[in-house]
């Protein structure tokens, strides 16, 4: 555990960090960023608030079982997408024309518009969850695991 | 025995990747984009994305990053389970 | 051959791959052996993502785009995922490193049993 | 039905992906479901294999276009090259699904007993199901980067499997090697696919096939594919790892190890045939495949005689059928040019090589179970300390007999037929192949009887007295393989002609798998 200055300054960081994260995930099918950027984003605050605090402080807060749970959602969201154009095709971009994210932007350069894409944004946030969860878990077990804490199934 | 072998294979290796890469298209000039201008052309149209990348990796391309969500679910549940701790031991079989 | 000097990106990334060959085959060491593996993977990234430069192109987005050529978005995306697939690669990797040196005291590849060849 | 059919390719890869990805969640709740869960997804992705397999059987090559508006629209309208991923089964990748399914069903069913007094199950058995869509995914794939993010699939899982006993040090040390081994191989894999890209544009297989040239960065990244598959899959120099890793995990994970061999040496034949195929420098490759894979059959088999791990043991046995499988397609390949010389003993030499994969998929994951079955009951691998265990363990100690019989080539059983299809279409390409062969076979028998004196026979030792026979999922899972060499060896001539010539014929004849790409223009 570092110093008093260090814990509050983490603690007011993450919350840009985690802000950013997720503009970079949300904005990922109009901008450069997407699922995996953004969540290494947010893992990289994580990062930071292990190194602030403890690796024992940090699992009162963050469990492994839910950090489990959040990565198997976020894959089977991913699946679910891939899976509701089946009645095409498997992967078939479903949500095109749709009034969910189905607008078609004018072709060529433009200001782009949030509400494009089709299942492309709802597949970056599923892989966003999936990466914050899993990279934490690999972040955190690593670290129980160095301080000789126990790790639960 | 082994240095010398391991130097002889590297400078194989070495070489015959330089040349292969010598003999590629020059930077900056690829000699042939069919495939990649057909998905800038065509990427806003089909999928709706203004991000062309976006639409490669989760449209044109989607199993590929299906995978590697896939690969890096593999990963942290191998980490998970060679770094479990013991809390049970049944040494009976 | 007269477009050799136009090649460096491709020449460096040849090399980049050549010498974590020489750290992978000549070093002992096993974390020196991921940070091995850690720059083949940056050297064969490099590549990939260097072919699919077109002189004067801009990134492939729409979205406030400059007027002019856009690169291979292709190549990117497949650099994309290799770049995942070595991160977890490499926390695989590391894991398994931890164990070998609580098992066996030592990160040497010579020394601990059976790590030769 | 035919929906079903029509979408089978990519649901064999996925359906497995899903319940792994609920395969945590569901073990959280019950183990037993959990286990449920597992057995019955296997048996239905086997169902729709061999329901794609009856398909491809009647209406030729599968294709499947991820993504596009219709299946079979693999080029968008008003296009010259395909764009989007396509899965592509033909003769060849069916018979590798078929193995594979049958395989992965008897190692789960295996690992239902052989693991139970592990902690860490609920990841045992969502690796277990990653490692098998990672498998179906190389085999069914018709896209080179695809191919690579598969095989990372199937080697991560792996590694993740083989050092599953985390208590003991030598299963890290073998799974470090193999992640290690395969993460080099995969990234050579890579750089070869770069500079396909750079000079084509082009990631399919049959699109590459139809305008590659053969031009100095061909080479080298036909040999930076071979040198990537040969090593993962443990040809001779290159196989220092494959014992050490194939040695240390469960009993269960061996056995489908040998099958992710045989699918990276699927890859290689892939590289081979379809994609460089007639542009190839076929007499040079097919001799060099020839030289190493006689060196695999003598090193493995020598090497094995002084083994006294059972595992060990066995791996080196593995090491040197492959080389069988190699010497037997590499005679094909060299002839491929000269269509006499193919249709003479050319079109017999592949079916053999690929009739031994076949063959080698059944006996050699069951002499691994029983292997596992001596180790879960006497608690070490150790040869010699065994004895006396044929009065305790019936059934272990018949099915061993029947592997022992199969991997030596005693006729009638069905690695002799295999073998002789190889002897003898090889001995009109070179006498020599085929001698080396008949030794190494007559080795293969004498180790595995010393072996099996060594184990079974003798006395009854003391600390042995209380040893009962294997539970029965164990004896379940390697009755399922056994039948599947009983069924072979009763009906040779059968699988011959429905899974084995149209695999060979899959791999002499590029031109049909081009066309399955590039001729769907509807």
């Amino acid at each position: 555990m570092l110093s008093k200055i260090v814990r509050t300054v983490a603690n007011q960081l993450i919350l840009f960090i985690l802000i950013f994260g997720l503009y970079v995930i949300a904005h990922g099918h109009l901008t450069p960023g997407g699922g995996f950027q953004g969540g290494a984003v947010i893992v990289s605050g994580v990062v930071m608030l292990l190194v602030a605090f403890s690796s024992k402080e940090l699992k009162k807060s963050l469990r492994e079982r839910v950090l489990s749970i959040m990565e198997s959602t976020g894959a089977l969201i991913f699946s679910i997408l891939a899976f509701a154009g089946i009645g095409t095709a498997f992967f078939y971009n479903f949500l095109v024309g749709t009034p969910i994210f189905g607008r078609i932007p004018a072709p060529g350069p433009g200001p782009g518009d949030f509400w494009t894409g089709g299942v492309v944004p709802l597949m970056n946030l599923a892989v966003g969850l999936k990466v914050v969860a899993g990279l934490s878990a690999v972040v955190l077990a690593m670290a129980l695991f160095a301080s000789g804490e126990e790790i639960e199934e | 025995m082994r240095r010398v072998t391991g130097l002889i294979v590297l400078l194989v290796l070495v070489a015959s990747l330089v040349s292969g890469v010598l003999l590629i298209h020059p930077f900056g000039d690829p000699d042939a984009s069919d495939m990649d201008d057909y998905i800038i052309e065509n990427a806003q149209e089909e999928t709706g994305n203004n991000n062309v990348v976006a639409s490669v990796v989760f449209d044109y391309r989607a199993l590929d990053t299906y995978g590697e969500a896939t690969i890096l679910f593999t990963a942290v549940t191998g980490v998970l389970l060679l770094l479990r701790t013991r809390k049970r031991r049944e040494e009976s079989s | 051959m007269e477009h050799i000097p136009l090649n460096f990106p491709f020449l460096a990334a040849a090399l980049l791959v050549g010498v974590s060959f020489y750290i992978i085959i000549f070093k002992r060491n096993l974390i020196k052996l991921i940070m091995g593996i850690a720059m083949l993977a940056s050297g064969v990234n490099l590549f990939l993502v260097a072919l699919g430069y077109r002189a004067g192109g801009g990134a492939p987005i729409y979205t406030d785009a400059p007027e002019g050529p856009m690169v291979l978005p292709v190549p990117q995306a497949l650099t994309l995922t290799s770049i995942v697939i070595n991160v977890a690669v490499l926390a695989l990797m590391l894991t398994m490193v931890i164990h070998i040196y609580r098992h066996t005291g030592s990160l040497d590849s010579e020394k601990s049993r059976k790590m030769k060849g | 039905m035919a929906a079903l059919i029509t979408h089978s390719s990519i649901l064999i890869i996925a359906i497995p992906l899903v319940t792994a990805f609920l395969t945590p969640l569901i073990g959280m709740a019950s183990k037993k479901a959990r286990n449920a869960l597992v057995i019955a997804i296997l048996t239905f992705v086997a169902f729709l294999v061999f329901a794609l397999a009856r398909d491809i059987s009647i209406n030729g090559i599968h294709i499947y276009t991820l993504g596009a508006t219709s299946p079979d629209l693999t080029i968008p309208t008003g296009f010259m090259v395909p764009v989007r991923i396509i899965l592509e089964v033909d003769g060849m990748s069916i018979l590798m699904g078929i193995i594979w399914s049958i395989v992965t069903l008897a190692a789960a069913i295996f690992s239902l007993s052989h693991i139970a007094s592990e902690t860490g199950q609920n990841r045992f058995y969502t690796l277990l199901l990653l490692m098998v869509a990672g498998g179906f995914g190389m085999m069914f794939t018709s896209d080179l980067f695809n191919l690579f993010v598969f095989l990372e699939i199937a080697s991560i899982s792996g590694a993740a499997l083989i050092a599953f006993r985390t208590k003991f040090a030598d299963t890290q040390e073998g799974g470090f090697k193999y992640i290690v081994v395969s993460a080099i191989a995969s990234l050579m894999v890579l750089f070869a696919i770069g500079l396909l890209y750079a000079q084509y544009n082009l990631l399919n297989i049959g699109a590459l096939a139809q305008v590659i040239q053969y031009t100095t960065p061909d080479k080298i990244a036909l040999a930076l594919l071979l040198i990537a598959f040969t090593m993962k899959a443990g040809m001779v120099p290159l196989h220092l790892w494959f014992p050490d890793a194939y040695s240390v995990a469960p009993a269960s994970i061996t056995g489908m190890l040998v099958i992710t061999s045989h699918a990276c040496m699927y890859a290689a034949f892939r590289v081979c045939f379809t994609l460089y195929g007639g542009m190839l420098d076929a007499p040079v490759v097919g001799w060099i495949l020839i030289v190493f894979g006689l060196l695999s059959m003598f090193v493995g088999v020598t090497m094995a005689v002084f083994q006294k791990d059972v595992m060990r043991f066995m791996s080196y046995h593995a090491i040197s059928q492959l080389g069988y499988m190699w010497v037997g397609v590499g005679v094909g390949l060299a002839v491929l040019g000269n269509p006499e010389l193919v249709a003479t003993y050319g079109r017999d030499a592949i079916s053999g090589g690929v009739f031994h994969i076949l063959n080698h998929a059944m006996y050699k994951p069951l002499l691994f179970f029983t292997g596992g079955a001596l180790f879960h009951c006497t608690g070490t691998r150790d040869l010699t300390k065994m004895g006396g265990l044929a009065h305790k363990m019936k059934w272990t100690t018949i099915l061993y007999i029947i592997g022992t019989l199969s991997i030596s080539g005693i006729p009638p059983l069905n690695g002799f037929s295999s073998k002789i299809l190889i002897y003898e279409s090889v001995y009109q390409f070179h006498p020599i192949l085929t001698i080396t062969g008949i030794i190494v076979s007559i080795l293969t028998l004498a180790s595995f009887t010393k072996a099996f004196h060594s184990a079974f026979m003798g006395a009854e030792l003391s600390e042995y007295k209380k040893v009962k026979e294997v539970p029965r999922s164990m004896i379940i899972a390697m009755v399922i393989l056994a039948a599947g060499i009983v069924f072979i060896t009763l009906f040779p001539s059968l699988i011959v002609n429905w899974t084995i010539h149209p695999a060979a014929d899959a791999l002499i004849d590029q031109s049909a798998y081009i066309n399955a790409v590039t001729g769907a223009i509807p």
